[in-house]
């Protein structure tokens, strides 16, 4: 035990490093398909609402995220786009992040071609543009004047999409996927409650346990909290994506650290009551 | 869980009245509905009584409400219709909305009481769009064209049971831009409130010296730069990420000021960092004051400060290299911080140094606070420098805010007991009205 | 100049900004416009001031270049990138896609570059942690013990897995499952702890909005 | 895009993510190189989105196609921001920038006070006891809804009063603001365990492409560059046999 303590508490990290590699990468070369996948009621209250919405009416979606948070937001897109195309609404996507909106037109052309929807006519891309705030409130008082042009380039005001909606003020439910700020926090300040709409979360794990406060106030409907909610959404579309293969890694990631955590404070705790 | 509405009681009272009423009325009710009862059958529908129309408060000028009294034989089995054009004389085509006998206000919105008394004995329907004239050609549904700004509208109520009809005369009125919007009045008072908080509290500040208490993590602060002069050790000072302009990094140098000047005078060595120039050029100044204030200009030296690199990760590399070769006594992390956070505070504690932090990076707290031996949360990094520095400027805006926080106890302890109170002895209505102030609409 | 250099810059951010806060209370047409135009001309000038941000990320590598201080050749990489991702953009016009669906060079430098390299550099940081959870993790205190045994529970409950073994632990149809257990940390005492900290920071960014209107914080206009 | 182009993008994406990850054995060539080309490359992109995006249908097209003068205003604005590049007339940039910031602060005060503060106190203020048909309820269901409403209640108070630096914390408010540093435990912990998830979330997004890209279609891009890799690393070591000076500054 003695000669174990001090090497235990200088352990190479590179030890734990590949640990770590081999803990996420198992289950990618050789998927265990664990079980133990429930819904929560939180990702059920934005599925719900979209159930809810009269087919035909517009949801509003903006993708506030980059690249680096791909794995976590890019699955819950796909499915929230493909509820929106099952139920037949207008898709009308919007980027507050300048890197963002590569991923957002990959989800949804990638969406509406397996639904064989049209460009224009039942989703649009509006785009990005420069600073966050006002790109909101632009929405709200005046989409046209605020997107002149959609991301391709369309005349919004010629878009059979955007015919029913002039300003944020005809949406009446929109899901935000953000990253960090901008994002959900900035949509229900200067959109949702100004505008008069309801918002759906969809959030990094980083950032989620922050935006409960909005959940039970009802300023957010429900709340997506990263790959685990998309797997979870992806369950209630009976639709597994990328988000449920990966629940595997998660798992084992998991547990490695919580065993982590436990010997770590356990030989800590250890090593204080060794004499000298 | 569970979300409780208070609204949602006060509907309920107004469309179901609360169990006392009940009691208390129901011989009333029951003298008033018996001479009624025989009078339905033969009489006719009483036309709809104290009609007006009336521009709706406080909007753009898009909409208009009516408004008409409620009688007692108001009932789901009898309809309200109502007409609207643009002529006194008519024509009155199409309809414009239909609600039931028994509804009472469409929409079914909240309004705060000072902006809109709640009346119980009145029909309120607020009407935005009417039906246009001319309709195009294969459309189903009529057309609505929006009640337009300055223009009268004409309207007329028709009650119904399905065969008996009964008009009212026409009534009209010109929907308005209004200049205030008195749903937001508590707001606007806020708003007022809270700007002269701030505003009194710095020009205080700057008349006399304010009381803010000590922070005990400056306590702890001793602790280890007098471990660092015992072990003869080096202690390091980061001062986070963010450039000069933030009100983090300024606490942080703000900290290092006070941190440096302990180090002269104990006579312990000390090192920080950078990865900002500008953040640089700044320290360089502090710390030098600090060595001259403590007396000890001679051991000041220009590379205390010493610039690393600007990247993220890779300052985070070199500074753990440094911190594994030296094995500081003492780390302090005062400032904003990113993902890198995780990279110092780690190769700190396996070093065995006394790691202090002072960050507002709410995503890097949780690290900060599981690896450091003391952690100053938030408010507290700008509480700290503040009651260091006595700038009056900080120390007002910190009590101010704190006047603020006080304020937002208040509504809070004053609302749940209201409200609790209401839930218990029957009143949630006047609960509910009371709280009208502590809410947005 | 004094009147132009400091007190006009002043000026303008209290007029805009007590007329900002006015609009809200106004719900006039006239005032629905010129929050309209006023909106759409800071969108417009954020455009200028997104280029001058990168400039000042340029500034500070070509210095290095020409100065040939330690790691230039670095710098030189980061022009070689903004080359590349600016070329491809041009050759693209903009577009990740070209007009007959396939990908263009802008579309193919963000999927083979922007994304693996953004989505990189975040994940080295699953690597630390579990590092750091080891090493640098400890129940010091009380309140670190509190923060670790939380962080025990929603790391554990939120994976299948742990939801898994809890139901083989206290049998699959307990009262009370692991999401139940980590939905209640997240919405009572999480939710209230983030509230309290909510109100405290929005006071402190009220009070820093005030400063600036009222010319109290002048950060923002730099130096002399 | 033609299958070569596929190809070389596999080999370019599994190349720039592994010479990242070198980062894990130390700080190397390879990762610094592919760091400052990832900022590179992030504003090149940055760049040609603003510039087509942005500036030509906000900017150029109102301008000088469709001819609206008002533009004029906002246009001259934004030029006086790249002033304070200039420094002889740096101070023009003020002008602007008191401009925006007195526009962001005067929008977001009545805004945040009812949105962070008002709806938040609204959410906050909830009734400690349930009442039904004139009856308490003192069912379990409903008592332990009374008691979450009476923790968040708590929780928030408490933690307002922890930031509280008016009075000493003595007496009461040092039990109170105990209370309140407990509740913070807590919201970091949550924070702490969810902030795990998502990093080992996206470590799992790397992986999974590495493995798809190690495939015999991608002609085993990850595996050959991973040996590559290590090669070079273990050269360099060599060469050097000395542990990597800190950069910089010394």
């Amino acid at each position: 035990m003695r000669w174990l303590i001090p090497r235990l508490l200088n352990l190479d990290r590179r030890i734990i490093f590949l640990a770590v590699g081999l803990a996420i990468l198992l289950p990618i070369v050789h998927p265990l398909k664990l079980p133990g996948l429930k819904v929560t009621q939180a990702v059920r209250g934005v599925y719900d609402r979209i159930e809810a919405l009269p087919p035909g009416s517009p949801l509003l979606l903006s993708f506030d995220f980059d690249p680096a948070s791909k794995p976590e937001l890019h699955p819950m897109g796909v499915a929230i786009v493909r509820h929106a195309f099952r139920r037949d609404l207008k898709v009308i996507a919007t980027s507050l992040w300048i890197t963002g909106a590569g991923l957002a037109e990959d989800i949804l052309q990638t969406a509406g071609r397996e639904f064989n929807k049209r460009y224009g006519e039942d989703f649009v891309f509006l785009g990005w543009q420069p600073q966050p705030i006002n790109v909101i409130i632009g929405l709200g008082q005046d989409l046209y004047k605020t997107f002149p042009r959609d991301y391709r380039g369309n005349d919004t005001r010629a878009l059979p999409a955007l015919q029913q909606v002039s300003s944020l003020r005809d949406i009446r439910y929109m899901v935000d996927l953000a990253a960090g700020s901008p994002g959900v926090e900035e949509w229900i300040v200067y959109g949702a409650d100004k505008y008069g709409f309801k918002v759906g979360g969809g959030a990094t794990a980083v950032i989620e346990p922050g935006l409960r406060p909005f959940l039970q106030t009802g300023q957010l409907t429900g709340l997506i909290g990263a790959m685990k909610g998309a797997a979870e959404y992806e369950a209630l579309l009976a639709q597994p994506g990328t988000a449920t293969a990966g629940m595997d890694a998660l798992s084992l990631g998991h547990m490695l650290v919580i065993l982590l955590v436990i010997l770590s404070n356990v030989v800590y705790w250890i090593s204080r009551r060794l004499p000298g | 869980m569970s979300k409780r509405d208070p609204s949602t009681a006060l509907l309920g009272f107004l469309f179901t009245p609360p169990p006392w009423t009940r009691v208390a009325l129901l011989p009333l009710l029951l003298l008033c509905a018996l001479p009624l009862q025989a009078a339905t059958a033969a009489a006719p529908l009483i036309p709809p009584q104290d009609l007006h129309a009336s521009d709706w408060p406080g909007d753009t000028g898009h909409a208009v409400y009516l408004s008409w009294k409620v009688v007692p034989s108001d009932s789901d089995a009898i309809e309200y219709v109502i007409y609207a054009a643009d002529d006194p004389a008519g024509p009155f085509p199409e309809e414009v909305i239909r609600i039931q006998g028994n509804e009472r206000h469409l929409p079914a919105g909240k309004f705060p009481f000072w902006a809109w008394p709640k009346r119980r004995d009145a029909h309120v329907v607020r009407i935005e769009t009417i039906p246009a004239r001319e309709s195009r050609e294969g459309e189903e549904a009529p057309r609505k064209a929006p009640l337009e700004s300055g223009k009268p509208y004409y309207f007329k109520v028709v009650v119904t049971d399905g065969v008996q009809r009964s008009e009212s005369p026409v009534v009209s009125a010109i929907p308005q831009g209004n200049l205030f919007n008195w749903n937001r009045l508590n707001n606007l008072i806020y708003t007022v409130l809270f700007s002269v908080l701030i505003l009194w509290f710095i020009a205080r500040a700057r008349r006399r010296d304010l009381y803010l208490r000590r922070i005990p993590g400056l306590d702890a602060v001793d602790e280890a730069i007098g471990r660092a002069t015992e072990m003869g050790r080096p202690v390091y000072y980061l001062t986070g990420r963010n450039s000069i302009s933030s009100i983090s990094t300024i606490a942080a140098t703000v900290l290092l000021g006070e941190i440096a000047r302990k180090v002269a005078t104990y006579g312990a060595s000390i090192r920080v960092p950078h990865t900002d120039p500008l953040v640089m050029a700044v320290c360089q100044e502090v710390v030098k004051q600090a060595y001259t204030e403590a007396g000890r200009p001679d051991a000041y030296q220009e590379d205390i400060n010493f610039f690393v690199t600007d990247d993220q990760f890779g300052y985070a590399a070199a500074v753990d290299g440094l911190m594994v070769r030296e094995a500081p006594a003492a780390c302090f992390y005062m400032g904003f911080y990113y993902a890198e956070a995780l990279l110092l505070t780690e190769t700190g504690a396996s070093t065995g140094a006394i790691q202090i932090a002072g960050t507002d990076a709410e995503h890097q707290l949780p690290f900060f606070v599981s690896s450091c031996d003391y952690t100053l949360i938030g408010e507290e990094l700008y509480a700290a420098s503040a009651y260091l520095s006595r700038d009056p400027v900080l120390v007002g805006t910190l009590r101010g805010q704190d006047a603020g926080k006080a304020l937002l106890v208040l509504m809070l302890m004053l609302g749940v007991l209201l409200v609790t109170l209401g839930t218990l002895f029957g009143f949630e209505e006047v609960a509910t009205a009371a709280l009208d102030p502590f809410k947005v609409f | 100049m004094p009147f132009f250099r400091r007190t006009l810059p002043l000026v303008i951010a209290f007029v805009t900004g007590v007329a900002l806060i006015l609009q809200y209370y106004i719900p006039h047409e006239a005032s629905e416009e010129f929050l309209t135009q006023l909106n759409d001309w800071l969108i417009v000038i954020g455009v200028f001031a997104f280029l001058l941000g990168i400039y000042s990320l340029g500034h500070v590598h070509a210095t290095r270049i020409r100065r040939q201080a330690a790691g230039w050749g670095y710098s030189v990489v980061m022009f070689v990138g903004i080359a590349i991702g600016l070329g491809t953009g041009i050759a693209s016009q903009g577009e990740v896609t070209t007009p007959d669906g396939t990908l263009s060079s802008f579309g193919w430098m963000y999927d083979n570059m922007l994304i693996p390299l953004q989505g990189t550099m975040f994940a080295l940081l699953g690597f630390f942690v579990a590092s750091a959870a080891f090493r640098a993790f400890r129940a010091r205190t009380l309140e670190a013990a509190l923060l670790l045994a939380a962080a025990l529970l929603v790391m554990f409950g939120r994976v299948p897995l742990g939801e898994y073994l809890w139901g083989m632990l206290v049998g699959v149809n307990a009262p009370v499952a692991m999401r139940d257990i980590v939905e209640w940390i997240m919405n009572t005492p999480n939710l209230a702890a983030r509230r309290g900290v909510m109100l405290g920071v929005t006071l402190g960014a009220i009070a820093t909005s005030l400063k600036i209107i009222f010319g109290i914080e002048r950060a923002y206009l730099g130096g002399d | 895009m033609s299958e070569f182009w596929g190809m070389a993008g596999a080999w370019l994406a599994a190349g720039l993510t592994l010479s990242l990850f070198s980062f894990l054995y130390r700080d190397n060539p390879f990762y610094k190189l592919t760091e400052h080309l990832y900022i590179g490359v992030s504003i090149g992109y940055g760049l040609a989105i603003t510039y087509y995006k942005s500036f030509l249908p906000k900017v150029v097209t109102p301008l000088f196609v469709e001819q609206h003068l008002l533009i004029v205003i906002p246009t001259l604005l934004g030029l006086l921001t790249l002033t304070r590049l200039i420094p002889r007339v740096a101070w023009l940039s003020r002008i602007s920038f008191a401009f925006v910031m007195g526009y962001g602060a005067g929008l977001a005060i009545p805004l945040t006070i009812a949105s962070l503060l008002l709806k938040q106190i609204e959410g906050t203020i909830l009734p400690l006891i349930s009442v039904e048909d004139e009856q308490i309820q003192t069912s379990f269901i409903a008592l332990l809804d009374n008691v979450n409403s009476l923790l968040i209640i708590v929780g928030v108070l408490t933690v307002l009063m922890y930031f509280f630096f008016s009075i000493p914390h003595t007496g009461s408010l040092r039990v109170i603001s105990r209370i309140g540093m407990y509740f913070l435990m807590v919201y970091f912990g949550a924070s702490f365990g969810a902030t795990v998830m998502g990093r080992f979330s996206l470590l799992y997004g790397r992986l999974f492409d590495l493995y798809t890209f190690s495939a015999a279609r991608y002609f085993y891009a990850t595996p050959i560059l991973l040996g590559l890799l290590i090669l070079s690393l273990l050269g360099l070591a060599l060469a050097t046999r000395k542990p990597s000076p800190p950069m910089g500054g010394e």
